[in-house]
């Protein structure tokens, strides 16, 4: 359909001399596994955590397909109670702790952010190496955990449960902590990296909003992600030792807990769907080849969310006991969020407007966040509404609710991206209508998924249930159908992608018509980014970029 | 605030005589006198807590308490930490993390405060059984 | 590693080659590599606060709900130790302020001698804490469930604990003996510098053990009864030769001189399930203090404070004896001396959250 | 067995029946909450597929490039969405002052959450029962404790929810409006079978209601049919089958293992009679079987929780199920 028009499909003259670039600069296994280099760090971590996110995924399916049945004999179920539990508590966890949270930060964010800032490397790559190293020995803690007796506490850890089962919490314990400080070092590093190292002209406000998302992203990671160190380190320490501090038989408190889990995790939550935002606004940007319409406030809006993120934990606690003032004040606070959200969803539906979009797969992806991320943030208002929340918490409609927001929001904006850069980081372009149909497929699927789950959740089916009674039967199977659905749409992609991998055409150095500096380095980028330092200007900027037939990308007038 | 500045500026102009580096200075070596004024005015902020510990102040007594530790970690911090040369960027990520802090315990002391009436100790009623010492337990204070 | 470099070196495309070796190669200039590396340690130190923010935390919340606790246990920390620590550890923040101005003026064997003086008074504290810990460990104050507190019959004085965590620090140092010897032998100056302060390190450690022991015997001031000092240090007199001055302290005498605390328990209070409670007008039970839930719970936010903050200072060692290596080499001057600052940054904050610490765990009254 | 619940389904698509009286107003403010969800979605969806239709990439059509950027609609659509979400708020916050309230004239119930079995003792009479019977149009306050781990009390019907806190007491009310026999579920995850921590509530008349109290606490005389009803009450039937009632798992069977020998896991066997009956509930962890080592742990049963005789009147009923199958 957009084929016709679209730059990709325009033929494609490649030059035959053997270009020197990051993937051939050096050979062999250690001059990978001992790189110093971010593009390479970014494609390991890349790698890895499409890894994670294939386990999670079969996991998903697993889940699904258990709750086909309402399994109200357990004989016939596809899975005992005590496995559905682990399946769902590693489902979580590993979608949580090793795919999304360093999915676009670690894996996208590595790449590009010191080629969009101009720089030949982050503040410290070998703080960089050992942050992958360190998520590797955490996914090794994980793969313990699976591989002895399972985790069945939820990915919440919830105390005392997880003090008194008899499955592995305490690896998966050390595998968070560890997880943990690979955040922290990624955060950390990035935040220097922006704060010293910008090349002369890059002021603030002519950075890409990527790396305003991914700035706002590293913020939370350094201030909320060590408490989850010690909440972690105390759990392990509970079940090692019983210090008793979250044990009620000792007279500890689970609700203080709750309290450390959620000061992280719910920061953890805009950890996910921030550089997911930033992903959109160079998409919705660069595919409508139009600035982004108010630029500073989409900039602030980022901070305002990492900021206001740390004040509403509470409200995953509405229901746990906690005192009415402090239930009210959370409640509040929880609203203050939704505005930075509305803004920038207004911007960028605004950024269209008068411009040129191109349809293709990143935008397809794009859209579809639109689409699906505008549901999750307004089912927000339902939960952040005291009365409503106490007949919606912990039901299917929370699962229903996060699932568009990390789901449809992070992994969709994730893939959009991926795609989008897909050139740059491998040099191949890869066939958009396919592309495009995994994207259509996704989009299908999700709503299958997950519209049904919010009846569900309405009409009162808990969460984490193996299983219910024969009146949700119908909406559950529509689900299962969804989330079948979803998963050939994902597998579509996959297969897109790693099709290009080795038939696709070679790329151009702007396939898209960016203006953003990691479309001034050729695709892929050479070893040190850029041969002569890079003159910057404004990211969005697009007035001076021209299709160019010859070499089927963009070029600069 | 000022006041301080100057007079650290001061300081740095000593200790800038002192050696003769050109090229990008960005090192400020600390003078000898400032960092034993402040070590020595530290033990005597130590002895002085320790000291007041032997009194009943009551409710007063935390608050002196931490009031003279955050003195103490003031001057770690402007003078051993070198943070009033330091960039200001610098002592805004410190002061935030405080802040961050202080909102984390806030919250907590905020609902804690508002639960304590409903806590039920020892709910399953066996620690009192199962960790009787065999012998009371003995206290010497002063 | 090898390969990056090698292939760093011929390939020259990028203009920067007038960076000496260290200054590496993504940054423009020194300037630009300090601030980056300062503002990283920086944002790291605010990690760590945040990393202690949660035990604080716990302690905050549960010293609000049982202020008695707090104050009963806490006499059983020797206000006498903790104040000499708090001096320990305030003399290697200045001997370590003091290496950070040595490093930038070049002076680099009173670089040397500074960080070896901030080694020594690491070990020293750590030291004063083996023999805290150990002392409670016999008397059973332990953390959470493993609590016993059977402080008279000193439970667990026959386990020799002291004598065990010695073991490590023992091999320390005559590792650092050896080394030091080894580098007289070979006359190297390198050598004798870096082995030096290890072993120098290692002898303070047993100097803090032997003024811990010296003052948690000879004070009986301020903190619990010793029953256990007449077995543990007839062992610990044979292993240092330290003077048994200690007069096995009279337990009896104590308990003549205080009445022993007991908080009455009030059990009826509890929750028994078949009797009907109306909790409503019911205030917060308070139990006997001395069990796993009251006092253990005490003793486990003591534990998870102090020993977190411990493995901090073995930490902060261990990056010490890295800096001690560089300084020897002479690698620091006033255009790097960003590791030196650094550590120190770090050392200083170690510091800072000993100054909270101490206060709030020993002086409780 | 469902039939209740399926008669819910005609009360609407979105919500079962409401029973409460707080379920107007919730009702209420979902519904607004979704109309404005619909008002601000439905013309956010339109604008990008008419945007994404009209400025779309074709041969000779070229859009502006200058990035946009107006203050009046900027402003507009921070203060807009504000002002509408102050008034969300204090809907909520409002409707959750008069759930969390409890007011003076109520009739108490005590609810004990054990793993996964609910219990509710009645300040009247000191009666127990699994299910929950409240009279209609009265005020009811929960008095909630749980013995081991988290749990969460949710009446759909009643629009009301409150975790039960180890270590503390929780307390909830609600006024039932209509009689009728509703699902009560956990919704605080407890482990195995925390989807099986299901009971129904009652709702009745008062004169019923009274009537059920004085049936509660008629032990029956039969001992089998003692052992059967504590089974029933006091935890027993959340992990252990028995006849054709209870939970398949994570404990093992009762039927049929009257008298035949038991494998430990330590290896050993001993013969399921009285003193191991005894001995698995006072003190459960002594003589684990075989193939239940990571099942989750049964709480012990001290002689206050479950005295002697009571003890025996579970004997009888194991024993009564000797050639029951399996």
């Amino acid at each position: 359909m957009s084929a016709v028009t679209s730059p990709i499909t325009a033929p494609v003259t490649t030059e035959e001399k053997v270009e020197h670039h990051y993937l051939n600069h050096s050979s062999g296994f250690l001059s990978w596994a001992l790189t110093l280099d971010h593009k390479r760090i970014g494609m390991m971590y890349l790698a890895g955590i499409l890894f994670a996110f294939f386990l999670g995924g079969v996991f998903a399916l697993a889940i699904r397909f258990h709750l086909w049945n309402p399994n109200k004999d357990p004989d016939l179920a596809l899975f005992t109670n005590q496995t559905y539990n682990r399946i769902f508590t590693l489902h979580g966890a590993i979608m949580v702790f090793l795919f999304i949270i360093p999915s676009v930060p670690a894996a996208l964010g590595n790449f590009l952010l010191p080629i969009m800032l101009g720089t030949k490397d982050v503040a410290f790559p070998r703080l960089n190496l050992s942050s992958f190293y360190l998520w590797v020995i955490g996914f090794i803690f994980f793969s313990f955990t699976l591989a002895t007796s399972g985790i069945d506490t939820g990915w919440t850890f919830y105390t005392p449960y997880s003090i008194e089962t008899t499955s592995s919490v305490t690896p998966a314990t050390f595998g968070v902590f560890i997880l943990g400080f690979s955040s922290i070092f990624t955060g950390l590093n990035f935040i220097v990296t922006i704060n010293t190292m910008r090349p002369p002209g890059m002021t603030w406000f002519r950075m890409p909003l990527f790396l305003w998302a991914v700035y706002a992203t590293s913020i939370i990671q350094v201030l909320a992600t060590p408490v989850l160190g010690i909440t972690v380190l105390l759990l392990a320490m509970e079940r090692l030792i019983g210090i008793g501090i979250f044990d009620p038989a000792l007279n500890g408190d689970p609700v203080t807990f709750q309290h450390f889990f959620w000061f992280y995790s719910h920061p953890a939550v805009y950890i996910m769907i921030l550089p997911a935002m930033g992903i959109i606004s160079e998409l919705m940007s660069v595919h409508s080849h139009k600035g982004i319409f108010g630029y500073r406030m989409i900039a602030y809006s980022s901070i305002a969310i990492a900021l206001f993120g740390f004040l509403v934990w509470g409200h995953h606690m509405f229901t746990a006991g906690m005192s009415d003032i402090t239930t009210i004040v959370f409640s509040a606070l929880t609203f203050t969020v939704s505005i930075p959200s509305a803004i920038k969803v207004f911007n960028w539906v605004g950024t269209m407007y008068q411009g040129t979009v191109a349809i293709n797969t990143p935008m397809v992806y794009a859209l579809s966040f639109l689409f699906l991320f505008t549901i999750g943030g307004l089912t927000g208002l339902f939960l952040g509404a005291l009365s409503v929340d106490m007949h919606l918490h912990d039901t299917y409609f929370v699962v229903a609710h996060f699932h568009y927001v990390m789901m449809g929001g992070t992994l969709v904006a994730f893939v959009g991206g991926l795609f989008h850069w897909w050139p740059k980081m491998t040099g191949k372009m890869f066939n958009d209508a396919a592309g495009i149909l995994s994207g259509v497929i996704v989009f299908i699927g999700f709503n299958l998924t997950f519209l049904p789950q919010f009846v569900l959740g309405t009409r009162g089916m808990p969460r984490r249930y193996a299983s219910y009674v024969e009146e949700f039967q119908e909406l559950h199977r529509l689900s299962t159908i969804g989330a079948a659905t979803l998963g050939v749409g994902l597998l579509v992609a996959g297969i897109v992608l790693l099709h290009s991998l080795f038939y696709g055409k070679k790329a151009p150095k702007n396939p898209w018509g960016g203006a953003t500096l990691e479309w001034e380095c050729s695709s892929p980028p050479p070893h040190d980014n850029f041969s002569s330092p890079p003159s910057v200007g404004d990211p969005y900027d697009f007035s001076k970029i021209e299709y160019d037939g010859k070499s089927g990308g963009y070029v600069k007038k | 605030m000022a006041n301080s500045h100057s007079s650290t500026a001061d300081a740095h102009g000593h200790a800038g005589d002192a050696h003769g580096h050109g090229d990008g200075e960005f090192a400020h070596p600390a003078p000898i006198w400032m960092l034993l004024a402040v070590f020595f005015a530290l033990l005597v902020l130590t002895f002085l807590t320790v000291f007041q510990a032997r009194f009943d102040l009551g409710d007063l007594e935390i608050v002196l308490t931490l009031f003279i530790a955050t003195v103490k970690a003031g001057l770690v911090i402007a003078f051993f930490m070198h943070l009033l040369w330091d960039k200001p960027l610098n002592a805004i990520v410190i002061l935030s993390s405080l802040i961050f802090v202080s909102l984390f315990l806030g919250f907590c002391l905020m609902d804690a405060k508002g639960y304590r009436n409903n806590l039920i100790m020892d709910p399953n009623g066996d620690l009192l059984e199962k960790s009787k010492p065999a012998s009371q337990l003995v206290k010497t204070s002063n | 590693m090898t390969t990056e470099a090698a292939v760093h070196t011929d390939n020259h495309d990028h203009g920067h080659h007038d960076h000496p070796a260290w200054l590496a190669h993504h940054f423009d200039d020194a300037q630009q590599q300090f601030d980056a590396g300062k503002f990283g340690m920086w944002m790291f130190l605010v990690t760590e606060v945040l990393f202690f923010s949660g035990m604080f935390c716990a302690y905050v919340l549960f010293r609000n709900r049982n202020p008695e606790v707090f104050e009963y246990c806490s006499s059983f920390l020797n206000t006498k130790l903790g104040a000499i620590n708090t001096g320990v550890l305030l003399f290697s923040s200045l001997t370590m302020a003091w290496a950070v101005r040595a490093a930038q003026l070049k002076q680099h064997t009173l670089l040397v001698g500074m960080l070896g003086a901030t080694l020594g008074c690491a070990a020293v504290f750590l030291g004063v804490k083996a023999v805290e810990y150990t002392h409670k460990w016999e008397l059973g104050l332990l953390p959470g469930k493993l609590y016993v507190a059977q402080v008279e019959n000193a439970v667990h004085a026959d386990h020799h604990y002291l004598r065990n965590v010695l073991i490590v620090p023992l091999i320390y140092t005559v590792i650092g003996l050896l080394y030091y010897l080894y580098s007289i032998v070979i006359s190297s100056r390198l050598h004798r510098q870096i082995a030096g302060p290890v072993f120098v390190s290692g002898v303070c450690f047993f100097a803090g053990v032997l003024l811990g022991q010296y003052l948690e015997s000879g004070d009986h001031g301020d903190h619990a009864a010793h029953a256990s000092h007449s077995t543990s240090h007839g062992d610990e007199a044979g292993h240092d030769g330290a003077a048994s001055s200690h007069s096995g302290t009279d337990v009896a005498t104590a308990n003549a001189a205080t009445p022993p605390l007991t908080l009455v328990s009030d059990s009826s209070r509890l929750l028994n399930p078949d009797v009907f409670v109306s909790p409503v007008e019911q205030e917060i039970p308070r139990s006997d203090v001395n069990n796993q839930g009251m006092a253990g719970l005490f003793f486990s936010i003591y534990y998870c404070m102090t020993g977190v903050h411990a493995v901090h200072i073995i930490g902060g060692m261990v990056v010490i004896i890295w800096l001690i290596v560089k300084a020897a080499r002479h690698e620091f001057h006033s255009q790097y001396f960003g590791p030196v600052d650094n550590v120190g940054l770090y050392w200083h904050l170690v510091d800072f959250i000993w100054i909270y610490l101490f206060p709030l765990l020993y002086l409780i009254t | 067995m469902n039939m209740s619940i399926l008669a819910d389904i005609q009360e609407g698509f979105w919500f079962p029946k409401a029973a409460s009286s707080f379920a107007d107003r919730v009702d209420f403010l979902y519904f607004a909450i979704l109309w404005i969800c619909v008002i601000f979605f439905v013309p956010i969806v339109a604008a990008m597929i008419y945007f994404t239709y009209k400025y779309r990439q074709r041969p000779g059509y070229r859009g502006s490039t200058e990035a946009l950027h107006n203050n009046t609609i900027e402003v507009t659509w921070t203060v807009v969405p504000t002002l509408i979400v102050v008034w969300i708020f204090w809907e909520g916050a409002a409707g959750y002052l008069e759930m969390s309230r409890v007011p003076d004239d109520t009739l108490d119930i005590n609810v004990y959450a054990q793993k996964w079995n609910w219990s509710f003792k009645y300040k009247e009479n000191g009666g127990e029962s699994n299910i929950l019977y409240v009279p209609v149009n009265q005020n009811i306050k929960l008095i909630m404790q749980s013995k081991d781990v988290l749990h969460s009390f949710f009446v759909p019907a009643f629009r009301a929810k409150r975790d039960v806190v180890p270590g503390r007491y929780t307390y909830m009310w609600f006024r039932p409006t209509v009689e009728g026999v509703y699902d009560l579920f956990c919704t605080e995850y407890c482990g195995d079978s925390h989807s099986n921590m299901i009971t129904k509530v009652h709702v009745v008349s008062e004169e019923k209601y009274k009537a059920q109290l004085a049936e509660m606490v008629k032990e029956p005389e039969d001992i089998i049919e003692r052992g059967k009803w504590f089974y029933q009450r006091k935890a027993c039937m959340s992990c252990h089958y028995a006849g054709e009632i209870g939970a398949k798992g994570p404990g093992p069977n009762y039927n049929g293992s009257w008298g035949k020998p038991v494998k430990l896991s330590d290896g050993t066997e001993v013969i399921f009679d009285e003193q191991y009956v005894l001995n698995s509930i006072r003190n459960p962890g002594s003589q684990k079987r075989a193939g239940y080592e990571n099942a989750s742990a049964m709480p012990a049963y001290s002689k206050s929780d479950l005295k002697d005789e009571q003890v025996d009147a579970i004997i009888a009923f194991i024993q009564s199920l000797k050639d029951a199958k399996p």
